[in-house]
């Protein structure tokens, strides 16, 4: 499904943010991505979406090779990956429910289409109620929840999920990764960046984890890994 | 290969954005207002000093004179036969008489004393004729060559050179007004384009998270284009709307202040003008906002 | 109460502003360089026409004509009487020939055939007469009274007409270049602000972030003051600049291209022009900016 | 130091954000506040701040009174207060250096005391190599490392910090939190809102457990609680 063949991206001279990155995810798995402040592991998401482009290496996603991806097939690309940021990139001028329909737009969803899935993935996020409110006037936690609606309300076939709790409270992260769980057992392949000791270890899946933009380790069913 | 749907979605985004950043919205339509009440307002100006210079132009007469044999029934058939072409919008005669009476006064300034040496000699005594007045300068000189043919005719005078001074200050104001309506539609295009390149700034983040979920460049960038034009067309409607209610009050205004030009000068009428100018407004409106937001577009959202 | 270090931040800050905003400050300019442009192309142009005015008004001679019994001997005097005022720029001898030539010319349009009646007859026997200059047509009225208290002087004619007719166009051209330059000035101001308002509105969030951490209302603003100014004083100085490296072509390009003009009238050096036009530019563009800025700033900056 | 009095903030109709709380901590006091996604956590931190007023109820800090503090005092009160936002907020156009420049400069401080004294917090919070970069440059956790940054430079009588290690891995998230007790033990008083379970459960603090806006729990060297 994911195939990276070393991979580097440097955003100036000096370290590179990935250095020399070889590694292969298969379709369905579900991948812990875990490091220090600063190893890379948001520069592999931008890599992987085709945000950013490697300075050099080869990245293949679902048979297609990102680098020699042409300009007008990019969007159509990135409609079949679901993203949640670390900086969650709310529409700001636009309310919770408009935000997710958003990602339905995009794709050409009919409006009847959008009004049936959009209550419900928020509903699933827990933040059914708020869908009139724009992101400013939204918690931490809430919005960082919005931004996984998003991801989520398409149905991708991959979602990148860069430290999706890091603002909630342990019992909502908790729920938040079981949700991811359930999702990645129908079939989507999940990558996601965390910090968080207690659910990298309760979760027991694969985890990978970087140093200063190598790979240090790649463990199946791993634990969180303290570098 | 668009959905309905997504159609509907694009008006409305391309309405919302103007609604939601209506600060913003709100300078491209002052930006847009002023360059195109500027514009109105030069444009006026100059169709009513042309139209001015033509009513000035068309006072200027053709002077028709005599052969000693002609008798004043003769003269008389001369009149009709020019009054019978439909050019001549006047056509009227001047005695000896009257030509050296009016000539004194020009003169003499009224000088009586001068101008008495000739009291029973009127040195003009040849002189009688008609003055031909014609619709449009352009018809003047084969009318002349018309009456030049007609028997009796000695002479007909065309006072080539007010003809030609008149018309190289008509060339010369159509230039002049050509050249600053151009700086203006310049300058527009311009203040345009750096209001739509803003309104892209200010959304550049949203614009770039858009294409990150995968919105393809048409899905961003149609909203842009139907704002543009929609802020086109308000932005013209509205100075020419004030220039309409404007007009004839100015013109009102300048006539009470200028006693003097009441004799001298005619307006247009407010239809007339807006006749071409209310089209060339509102098509300039709208150009200048979709080009002004293709360019900017192209120029920005290479995202 | 300031430190220095304090005042060095500002002024460096307000540079930055525009150097970090580039694109912004750049359309900042660019309104304001537009606005100042037209201005000074108004200006320019008015400020000739009204100088075309003065010159033709003063092309408007006075006339001085002689009683029967002057000899030649008196009328060499009061030629020397009126060269000796010091507004007198010009005093022609017209003897009654020249008058009758010229009349010839003027009236029959080198019609021999009608003027040969008086042959040995000149009409205008008794028009012999001063043509005389002033410098400024304000003198003109004194000057009058002077002439015609003189010995020997029978009449004085000033046309009066003519005059009238001049200082009325003068006004309508004051008066309409003075709305025109108005609007423009209304404009800009609206523009400038408007372009400030967006940069406010692009960094608002910045601003309520430096005000969170403690920055007082002062310390905010001074910045976007100084931005103002700068902008200002830059988006005045270059279409100033362009202006006086244009005015010359386009002078020799309106003579060129319209020979007649060339006697007719006469342009003012571009350093004439400037003395005027240059400080007013300046202050203008930097007021604009000062005002625009400062107006919005108290608008927008209540966080 | 800090006391609220039946302190409300609603922002719309309908449930308070911040409802009916009173609350008093004293000059030197660290405190954990913690609570689910969207308890009123960080209207509180708005609130001492005066980013926002109370609807009712009193805010005393510091012996003055917010709710009738005058605009021109503002300024001065928020300069004895240092602040890490969730969101960080940091200078989007200014580099690491004058980012935390900014909050010494705001307070007159000659360019000699900022040029030594900036360098210094930015290597207390490990990032004296990065001060050249612009917060679009930086990775989450180093920015919100900045944010800690400019907080700390004035070194204020009262710290608020919201979420101060919600992008960070767990060993940086303990040596922050060390760096936050030093300064707290120098006589600083610090309020730290955090969903980060294993840091409050080792650092035994006071603890002031939040839900639905309403105080639920508040104990001296207390717990992480579940609600
Ligand atoms: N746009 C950029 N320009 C220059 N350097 C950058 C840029 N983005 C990131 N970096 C640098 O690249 C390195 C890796 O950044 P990245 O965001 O991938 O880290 P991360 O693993 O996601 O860290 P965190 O857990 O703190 O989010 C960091 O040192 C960062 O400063
Ligand atoms: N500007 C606002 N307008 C309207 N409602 C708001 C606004 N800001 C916050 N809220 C609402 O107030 C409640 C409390 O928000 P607050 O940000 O204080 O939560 P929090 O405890 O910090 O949550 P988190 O842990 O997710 O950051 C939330 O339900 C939120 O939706
Ligand atoms: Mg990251
Ligand atoms: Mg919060």
């Amino acid at each position: 499904m994911i195939t990276l063949e070393n991979v580097s991206k440097s955003y100036a001279k000096g370290q590179p943010a990935v250095n020399d990155v070889t590694l292969h995810v298969d379709k369905g798995e579900f991948v812990f991505i875990v490091g220090d402040s600063g190893s890379g592991k948001s520069t592999m998401i931008k890599l992987l979406l085709k945000e950013l482009d490697p300075t050099s290496g080869t990245i293949t996603v679902n048979g297609q090779v990102l680098n020699k991806m042409r300009h007008r097939k990019i969007a159509k690309y990135r409609r079949g990956v679901g993203v949640v940021f670390q900086d969650f990139r709310l529409l700001k001028d636009r309310n919770v429910y408009e935000n997710v329909a958003f990602a339905q737009r995009v794709i050409e969803r009919p409006n009847r289409v959008i009004k049936k899935r959009v209550p419900e993935v928020l509903t699933l996020v827990g933040l059914a109620e708020k869908y009139k409110s724009k992101p400013n006037q939204l918690s931490g936690g809430e919005q960082q929840r919005v931004a996984l609606a998003r991801a989520l309300v398409n149905r991708p076939a991959i979602l990148l999920a860069d430290e999706p709790t890091g603002n909630l409270d342990p019992k909502n992260s908790f729920e938040i990764m079981r949700l991811l769980e359930e999702i990645n057992e129908r079939g989507t392949t999940v990558l996601v960046v965390t910090h968080n000791r207690e659910i990298v270890n309760s979760f027991r899946k694969r985890v990978i984890s970087m140093k200063k933009g190598v790979i240090v380790s790649d463990e199946q069913e791993g634990g969180y890994v303290e570098n | 290969m668009l959905r309905i749907s997504t159609i509907g979605y694009t008006i409305k985004q391309g309405f919302k954005n103007i609604w939601t950043n209506k600060m913003f919205s709100l300078a491209s339509i002052a930006t847009m207002g002023a360059c195109i009440f500027l514009f109105g307002l030069i444009f006026s100006v100059f169709v009513n000093f042309q139209y001015i210079v033509r009513t000035a132009e068309e006072g200027v007469a053709i002077t028709v004179f005599f052969t000693d044999d002609a008798d004043q029934a003769r003269i008389d058939e001369i009149g009709n036969e020019i009054r019978g072409r439909s050019e001549v919008t006047q056509c009227n005669f001047v005695s000896a008489e009257d030509a050296w009476n009016s000539f004194k006064e020009d003169y003499f300034e009224g000088d009586a004393s001068v101008a008495e040496g000739f009291q029973n000699d009127n040195p003009l005594a040849n002189s009688a004729n008609y003055e031909v007045f014609v619709d449009k300068v352009e018809s003047q000189g084969e009318l002349v060559s018309y009456i030049e043919s007609l028997e009796g005719v000695r002479k007909v005078n065309q006072s080539e050179a007010a003809t030609k001074t008149l018309s190289t200050v008509n060339r010369l104001i159509a230039y002049v007004s050509v050249v600053i309506i151009g700086i203006l539609l310049i300058v527009a295009v311009f203040l345009i384009s750096n209001t739509v390149s803003m309104g892209i700034a200010i959304r550049k983040e949203e614009i770039g998270i858009m294409k990150l979920i995968g919105a393809t460049d048409f899905f961003v960038r149609s909203p842009f284009l139907i704002e543009g034009v929609i802020i086109g067309l308000i932005g013209s409607a509205i100075p020419l709307g004030a220039l309409y209610f404007m007009y004839n009050k100015v013109i009102q205004y300048v006539l009470e202040k200028f006693h003097m030009l009441n004799s001298l000068i005619q307006f247009l009428p407010v239809k007339q003008v807006f006749e071409s100018l209310l089209p060339i407004g509102l098509v300039l409106g709208m150009g200048i906002g979709l080009v002004g937001s293709v360019i900017t577009i192209h120029k920005h959202l290479r995202v």
